[in-house]
């Protein structure tokens, strides 16, 4: 469905962000995209949804295509009405907008009134808060509801791939577990997912495939399952040395024993 | 230094080159040339009247010469109104102009003024404030606002048209302009006992219902303007359609030919008396003529008379400064101080002489708007009225 | 008494051509952020083109291309700038419209020259009266034009999605786009809008009792300036208000100037932006804009 | 930064703590050469050139004032005011009435304190910065748009003042503003007569050398301040007024203060403004000098110091100068004669030239004479390499595409 | 309490401890704390959590000095903070790091930096526009801690770059090294690692505690990273619908039944799947029955 062929992006072309990535997500299938700080998940994301020009980055080579078409020429608008919504990075909710117009924005890319009032639904029964909450602006929320309220709005264009920026951030643990449920479900419904997190532990959960992104090139790839084993992945994402105590993590100096000393002016 | 000999040399440039080798010269003659400065306004919100002017001007200096011997060149420069462009752009011209044969706006005349004094020099204003008859080498072209006016109301006197203890509302804009027409009012106002109600507004203020609705509301016998055509129009309107039938009385820029196109028209043909320095085009169909061949686009309004007007004294000013020989600045400043009893042809009203602090002139004409080239007809001509003496100073 | 109701009336009519013009920034302000300087001079260019259309093509349909002229003037500032200048600070963006204003204005008051330029309202200078109460006919009409209109956006930003993805694509054009939001369109429908609003406000701006099409009309725009804010920059129900106050407060202050004349001669003018200031004290927002939101 | 990419560097802890220099940016020889050379220029140019440039140059300087102070105002600490001319109108005021004498010309009753120049330079920066201070708490309260059209307020009351206290500003004809003198020396014609290698220095070129100084410490004041601790205050007043105060910025006081430096400076440039006229008028102080100003800072790039000089110096001169040139410009016809009036095609250009530089240098003039920089820092070099400078530098003027700090959407 | 004793002999002398008592906070209906009272001792490392809406965040909002408490009393030592403004409180050394970032996008992330040193500096107008060389001096020394800080959160080599390109974890990075920079008494840290992985996890942890010993200080840390907490925090409140439910060591609150219900959840409901390590559930879940709170190194 998507397919993404040694893309390489590039930031006022200068910052190399994404260097030689190819990457597949096939049809019905959930992907996940892991990877530490810094190391071009977002970009990935911001070139399929073709947003990549408003933060002045550029596709140098390569090809993303959804389908038959190629995307690389598309604006967002017209990605979103091929069926592809992407929840940006950070939440980006509309602040000034109330929690219901925020749906309502959600929606905008399609016609259909009655597929919105479904997803409407759908949406307030996962997240019974956006309902109450309707009326607020959505500046007010906390930082949790209002990715909450990220998601819902992502849910309400009913799209074929969903495009997610780490929708875990900031949830509490219970939330993070509906949050895959979430995912689990919409996939079950014929949607594709391409999911880009950093707790790895749901993202493993959920997906059929996963991609390691480190510095801007794939370091690892296949099926998730499998993937969670690999030693990296234990380590990096999951949070263990493989093979020890999984509650020493903890104590492991993973840092580089940097101190800090005391301020005197 | 490039700058050093050229100025060093301290004005011996034209050195009273040419054949006429009697005539004194320094700055801005050379050879059988020459130039005057033009400070007017043809893109700000005068360029109307400005461009009629400039016009006129540059006509008048193509079919005159001084003395007979030199040809008088033009270095217009357009400010748009803004003081801080007339004052850099004259700093451009100085140098190369004897005199300036107009300067637009009371703001620009004021800020330039002690640049005129300093560099020696005879300005015509395209304004009739009294406060350039202090400015030394500035000729005002005819009456000053408040004179004009109160001819006006000695017209209207006459007519009967007006009675002593009557009620006179009078707009006018902020500024030197609209100050000075109300100081005319006032003055009149003492001699005959009349009521005045004031109402100062900007010159971008076009309805003008609140201020007659307040006219209306006290019963006045009389509204005077010293304001602009689009308020003129406004006023005309309001009033009529308020059934506000009582005479209106402006000063010269109030009227423009334009308005007789608009729904005010009839209303001022029968209702606007305009106090002006200068004729009406059918005074002087010849000056119409000439210009309407030179520029046929144009739409002439009575800021043409005032500059054919305005070019005949400066000629007067130099035939006369050639006549003594010297058409050094000095010689030019001396021969405009020592000017009396300057006649246009009709054109302007006789000039008296320049007088630091007085009006130049005493008189006016009447006007009233009609179906005739230049838009107005002449009612009175020149005369003098009964209160002009004693406000002219 | 009868002066006040007289002034109360005409600061209502005024206040009601001061309103569609706000309701333009309102309208253009949501879509794009942008504060729009080049509202005056698309004012003057409505007026300017019913009024040298008038002539040759007969009034009505003057007034039907003059609008659809200012219409498409917005419509090309917004294709060709404002669509080119997406997430610029909302500085630049004002600036640049004080750009494309002067280019405008220049080229019109070129145009207008020293003409007053009649525009022949079938509606004359008539007045309509009511006892010794007058008001032009003109600034009947407008009124009644001017709420029908403001009516109407007032519901159509309340029912349609149209209103909700103007203010999404206004605060966060990326996310809205990332929604499906064509924002290019949205922006350019609020531009082609406001310069209808334009071309109306125009259209009766220009008629009894103003005397006709001068450039002086262009200020009338700086106006509708404090209106708009007043009413809450985001609030067609504001830009309303905000007309009308403005409207009355000039009216009043122009009429009652001798009670007013401690403040000096010519106050009138300066009212509209007293009363503005004395709002925004108590509603830094305007009266009806939603006010600003920072969360951390 | 794009090592960063290239070498699978982990964040390492090699160098350890290292001191944070000012300005970490590569700086050759060029820079301090150009410097100097500009210097000598600007110096010998009174030398060589004629009145109008210099009377346009002194212009100039007055607006590069001013407009370094709304930039500190509006660029840094993002304070959208409209109000520039008002504070222009209170320091040229202030110094006409406490350096001019009682009297005057026309209907007006003038009074004047008649006290040295320097005085009423210094009263004017001071009473426009009160002013500023006074105004401040409104400021405060608003914001954004609603922040620049509230203090368009201002303007339109500072010209309704002008019009009506005439004993003071001379009304609506406004009144001539006293040459300045330091210590006895005029900056006038002549008193004493000056001559520098046989070049009578007059009042044009004496100005010059005036404004140069001036705008020169205008310049160095405000680029130091913005590299400074408050400089980093104001910028983050800026971009969230919250994180500010949480970080221990009084942000009352610092609006309070950046009112009051941004109308001092816009004080220093209305005294030269009436300076370089000679006389002040309400009509000069209106709602299009405020626009002018906020165009210059645009123009020239929001919130750079040296910008703002660029964009003064587009925005005040350019019109004159194409005033003054008309006649060499195609389509540009005499007056009647129906061509354009020099006039308005200065007019539009000057309309183009601020579409066109928003549109295509967002960074304003300071990113293209950045740009400029770079490109002959090195000439020909490798289009990766130059690309990747433009990258890094540009990012200092430029502004962020995601500014991250909008509450709402982070 | 004894967690109080794990900060060792190397608190600070000058720091005292934090008392809410009582602490409401309405908007509207919606009552965002109620009557919320815990203490946090000198030098300990304390975490609040509670479920997204809970009122963590407004906590901090009250402790910053951003909002204004309707009832109750927050006392830092003599000062009483609920009385005070956001500036006053960061001139005390009461720091914070955003939840939702709040940098100045276009500036280097040592000119951000620097900003902490704002109340530790004095440099006015006048001495900064002059460049008197005691503003210099300032500038310099500062500075130099700076450059320290930043490689100390791993921000070396990034001092220079402006914030808004960095990535979303380097922004919060950004964020805890600013708050750090204004030499706090008392720490808050909003979510410190949301956004970062397992490994980026236990760096910013270590870091944390690295900062608890060093310095000796106290820091509040509201966070969702059940692992990190649990294994970080000395002491833990949990808050939710605004309430505070539990209160106490780690190991107490993650059995309290108050706060499986309304929190935590039960294991199976977090983990959807079985695919990843069964043992991976505990780094979310908190199943660390058996771990004691790491003491410092
Ligand atoms: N607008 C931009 N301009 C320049 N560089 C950028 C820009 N946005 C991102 N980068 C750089 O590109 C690289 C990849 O960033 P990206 O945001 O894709 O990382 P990420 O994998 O999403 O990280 P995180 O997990 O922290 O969100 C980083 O080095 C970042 O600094
Ligand atoms: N200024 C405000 N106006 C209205 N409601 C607010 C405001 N600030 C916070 N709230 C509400 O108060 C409640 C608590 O918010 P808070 O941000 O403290 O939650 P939190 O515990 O930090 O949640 P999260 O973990 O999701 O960040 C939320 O329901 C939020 O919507
Ligand atoms: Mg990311
Ligand atoms: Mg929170």
């Amino acid at each position: 469905m998507l397919s993404i062929d040694s893309l390489h992006v590039t930031y006022g072309g200068a910052v190399q962000a994404v260097r030689g990535v190819s990457m597949e997500v096939p049809d019905g299938k959930v992907v996940a995209v892991l990877g530490s700080n810094g190391a071009g998940k977002t970009t990935l994301l911001r070139t399929i949804s073709g947003t990549l020009r408003l933060h002045r980055g550029r596709v140098e080579s390569g090809s993303v295509r959804f389908g038959e078409t190629d995307l690389a020429s598309r604006d967002p608008a017209q990605t979103v009405r091929m069926g592809l919504v992407q929840v940006p990075e950070g939440r980006r909710i509309f602040g000034r907008l109330t929690v219901e117009e925020n749906l309502r924005a959600g929606g905008m890319g399609t016609r259909d009134k009655q597929a919105k009032a479904r997803a409407l639904d759908r949406v307030h029964e996962m997240f019974p808060l956006l309902k109450e909450r309707g009326s607020q602006r959505g500046a007010l929320l906390s930082g949790g509801e209002q990715q909450m309220l990220a998601i819902g709005r992502a849910l309400m264009a009913s799209p074929k791939l969903l495009l997610l920026d780490e929708p875990s951030l900031g949830l509490a643990p219970r939330i993070i577990g509906q949050i895959g449920e979430v995912i689990a479900e919409i996939n079950r419904q014929g949607t594709s997912v391409l999911l880009v997190e950093q707790n790895a532990t749901m993202a493993l959960g959920v997906a059929d495939l996963a991609y390691v992104l480190d510095v801007g090139e794939v370091s690892l790839s296949g099926d998730a399952r499998a993937l969670a084993q690999t030693d990296e992945v234990q380590r990096l994402y999951l949070g263990h040395e493989s093979g020890t105590d999984p509650g020493a993590a903890a104590h492991v100096p993973v840092t580089s024993g940097k101190k800090l000393s005391r301020w005197s002016a | 230094s490039t700058k050093a000999p050229e100025s060093g040399g301290g004005g011996g440039g034209g050195g009273g080159g040419g054949e006429a080798a009697d005539v004194q010269t320094d700055i801005g003659v050379e050879g059988e040339t020459i130039r005057l400065g033009v400070l007017t306004d043809l893109t700000g919100v005068f360029a109307a009247l400005g461009k009629d002017i400039t016009n006129a001007n540059t006509l008048f200096w193509e079919e005159n010469k001084v003395c007979d011997t030199y040809t008088v060149e033009l270095d217009v420069q357009d400010t748009g109104y803004v003081p801080q462009t007339g004052v850099q752009l004259y700093s451009g011209m100085k140098d190369n102009v004897l005199a300036m044969q107009q300067t637009i706006g009371s703001p620009i005349n004021t800020a330039l003024a002690p640049e005129y004094e300093a560099d020696q020099i005879v300005n015509f204003p395209s304004a009739w404030s009294k406060t350039l008859t202090e400015i030394p080498g500035t000729g005002v072209v005819g009456a000053t606002y408040d004179v004009e006016i109160a001819n006006g109301y000695s017209y209207l006197f006459e007519e009967g048209l007006l009675a002593e203890g009557d009620t006179v509302g009078h707009i006018y804009f902020e500024g030197e302009y609209g100050a000075n027409g109300l100081a005319g009012t006032q003055a009149v106002a003492e001699e005959m006992g009349l009521e005045v109600i004031e109402a100062q507004i900007k010159s971008t203020d076009q309805d003008m219902s609140a201020q007659v609705t307040q006219f209306a509301a006290a019963g006045v016998d009389l509204i005077a303007l010293t304001v602009a055509p689009g308020q003129l129009a406004s006023v005309a309107t309001v009033a009529e359609a308020q059934g506000l039938d009582v005479p209106i009385l402006g000063s010269n820029p109030v009227f423009a030919p334009g308005l007789l196109q608009g729904p005010a028209a009839g209303w001022l043909k029968s209702h606007l008396y305009v106090a002006s320095p200068v004729s009406a085009f059918d005074a002087n169909p010849e000056t119409l003529e000439a210009y309407e061949a030179a520029y046929p686009d144009a739409t002439p309004s009575l800021g043409v008379v005032v500059g054919f007007g305005m070019s005949e004294i400066m000629k007067q000013v130099l035939d006369a400064a050639c006549e003594n020989g010297d058409l050094t600045r000095a010689g030019v400043l001396t021969a405009f101080s020592e000017l009396e009893e300057v006649d246009t042809g009709g054109l302007v009203v006789p000039i008296r002489g320049y007088e630091t602090g007085k009006s130049p002139s005493l008189e006016n004409f009447v006007l009233q708007p009609a179906d005739v080239p230049g838009g107005a007809k002449v009612l009175a001509e020149a005369f003098q009225g009964e209160f002009a003496e004693k406000i002219a100073g | 008494m009868t002066q006040f109701l007289s002034l109360l009336l005409n600061g209502v009519s005024l206040g009601a051509i001061y309103a569609l013009i706000a309701l333009g920034f309102v309208i253009i302000f949501k879509a794009s952020e942008v504060v729009s300087f080049t509202h005056g001079s698309l004012l003057l260019l409505g007026a300017y083109s019913i009024a040298r259309l008038s002539e040759p093509i007969g009034f009505f349909p003057a007034v039907l291309v003059g609008v659809a002229i200012t219409a498409l003037a917005a419509f090309l500032v917004e294709r060709l700038i404002i669509n080119r200048l997406r997430g610029a600070p909302v500085i630049s963006l004002a600036i640049v419209t004080i750009g494309v204003d002067i280019i405008l204005l220049t080229e019109l008051i070129r145009r207008i020259g020293s003409d007053i330029l009649n525009v022949p309202h079938p509606w004359g200078g008539g007045s309509f009266r009511i006892g010794d109460v007058g008001i032009s006919e003109n600034r009947l009409i407008a009124t009644i034009v001017a709420a029908f209109l403001i009516g109407l956006f007032f519901l159509a930003f309340k029912y349609s999605s149209w209103g909700v993805s103007m203010r999404a694509s206004a605060e966060d054009g990326e996310t809205a786009a990332l929604m499906g939001i064509k924002q290019g369109r949205v922006s350019a429908l609020a531009w082609v809008v406001a310069g209808v609003l334009a071309g109306v406000a125009a259209l009766f701006l220009v008629g009894s009792p103003t005397p006709g099409v001068s450039p002086s009309a262009y200020t009338v725009a700086l106006r509708a300036f404090p209106a708009a804010i007043l009413g809450g920059l985001d609030s067609t129900g504001g830009a309303l208000v905000g007309g009308l106050l403005i409207g009355l407060a000039e009216s009043f202050a122009a009429g009652y100037q001798d009670q007013l004349l401690f403040l000096g001669r010519g106050f009138g003018d300066v009212v509209p932006y007293i009363v503005m200031i004395g709002v925004l004290l108590f509603r830094p927002s305007g009266l009806f804009g939603t006010r600003e939101l920072t969360r951390v | 930064m794009s090592e960063a990419t290239a070498t699978k560097a982990r964040r390492s802890s090699a160098g350890g703590a290292r001191p944070l220099p000012g300005t970490a940016r590569g700086r050759s020889l060029l820079k301090p050469v150009l410097l100097v050379l500009a210097l000598v220029v600007m110096l010998a140019l009174p030398l060589y050139v004629e009145e109008f440039w210099l009377r346009t140059g002194f212009a100039v300087f007055g607006a590069v004032v001013g407009a370094i102070g709304l930039n500190l105002l509006v660029g840094t600490t993002g304070q959208l005011s409209l109000a520039h001319a008002f504070f222009l109108a209170v320091g040229a005021v202030t110094y006409v009435f406490v350096s001019g004498e009682s009297g005057g010309i026309g209907l007006a009753d003038l009074s004047g304190l008649g006290l040295p120049p320097l005085l009423g330079l210094i009263a004017g920066v001071l009473l426009s910065g009160l002013a500023g201070l006074l105004f401040s708490p409104i400021a405060a309260r608003l914001r954004g748009i609603y922040l620049g059209v509230a203090s368009l307020g201002l303007v339109f009351i500072g010209q309704h003042v002008l019009n009506s206290w005439t004993s003071v500003t001379g009304g609506f004809n406004g009144r001539s503003a006293p040459e300045f003198s330091l210590f006895g020396f005029t900056f006038g014609n002549t008193d004493p007569d000056l001559f520098v290698l046989g070049v009578p220095f007059r009042e044009a070129e004496r100005l010059w050398y005036l404004g140069l100084v001036l705008a020169l410490a205008a310049y160095l004041f405000a680029r130091n301040l913005l590299r400074s601790r408050a400089g980093r205050a104001l910028q983050t007043l800026r971009d969230s007024e919250v994180a500010a105060s949480v970080m221990g910025v009084n942000v009352q006081r610092y609006k309070a203060r950046v009112f009051l430096v941004s109308s001092m400076y816009a004080g220093l440039s209305g005294v030269m403004f009436a300076l370089s006229i000679g006389s002040i008028a309400p009509e000069s102080f209106g709602l299009e000098v405020s626009i002018l100003y906020l165009a210059m800072i645009v123009l020239g790039g929001l919130g750079s110091v040296g910008g703002a000089a660029l964009g003064a110096m587009f925005v005040s001169a350019l019109p004159l100068i194409f005033q003054r040139y008309a006649d060499t410009v195609p389509f540009v016809g005499g007056p009647g004669e129906g061509g354009l009036a020099a006039g308005e095609a200065a007019r539009y250009l000057f309309g183009l030239a601020i579409i066109l530089v928003v549109l295509f240098e967002p960074a304003g003039l300071a990113g293209l004479a950045g740009r400029f920089r770079r490109k002959a820092r090195d000439p020909g070099g490798g289009r990766t390499t130059s690309r990747s400078s433009a990258a890094t530098s540009s990012s200092t003027t430029s502004v962020p595409s995601d500014p991250p700090a909008q509450g709402s959407t982070t | 309490m004894s967690t109080a004793s794990t900060a060792g002999a190397d608190v600070r002398r000058d720091i005292p401890p934090v008392e809410i008592e009582n602490v409401s906070v309405r908007f509207g209906a919606i009552k965002a704390l109620s009557e919320v009272s815990f203490r946090v001792e000198p030098g300990t490392i304390h975490a609040i959590i509670g479920p997204n809406g809970a009122g963590k965040s407004t906590m901090f909002n009250v402790l910053s000095g951003v909002y204004r408490a309707a009832e109750g009393q927050v006392r830092f030592g003599d000062d009483r903070l609920d009385q005070m403004r956001p500036y006053q409180i960061a001139g005390i050394g009461v720091a914070r790091a955003f939840q939702n970032i709040a940098l100045s996008g276009g500036q280097s992330v040592a000119e951000n930096l620097m900003l902490g040193r704002h109340h530790l500096t004095k440099a006015g107008f006048i001495a900064a526009g002059l460049r008197l060389p005691k503003a210099t001096r300032e500038g310099k020394v500062h500075g130099t801690r700076v450059a320290e800080i930043a490689e100390f959160l791993e921000l070396g080599d990034k001092l220079h770059t402006p914030v808004g390109v960095l990535s979303y974890g380097d922004q919060k990075r950004v964020e805890v090294a600013r708050a750090l920079c204004t030499e706090p008494r008392l720490l808050l840290l909003d979510e410190p690692v949301a956004g970062m992985n397992a490994e980026e996890t236990a760096r910013m942890a270590e870091a944390i505690r690295e900062i608890r010993s060093a310095l000796g200080i106290s820091v509040v840390l509201v966070e969702h990273d059940m692992g990190m907490v649990m294994s970080l925090a000395d002491q833990v409140t949990v808050l939710d619908f605004g309430r505070r439910i539990a209160d106490g060591t780690p190991a107490e609150v993650q059995r309290d039944p108050e706060v499986i219900r309304a929190y935590l959840g039960s294991g199976d409901e977090i983990d959807p799947a079985e695919a990843a390590d069964a043992a991976a559930t505990g780094h979310h879940t908190g199943h660390h029955t058996t771990e004691t709170p790491g003491t410092p190194s």
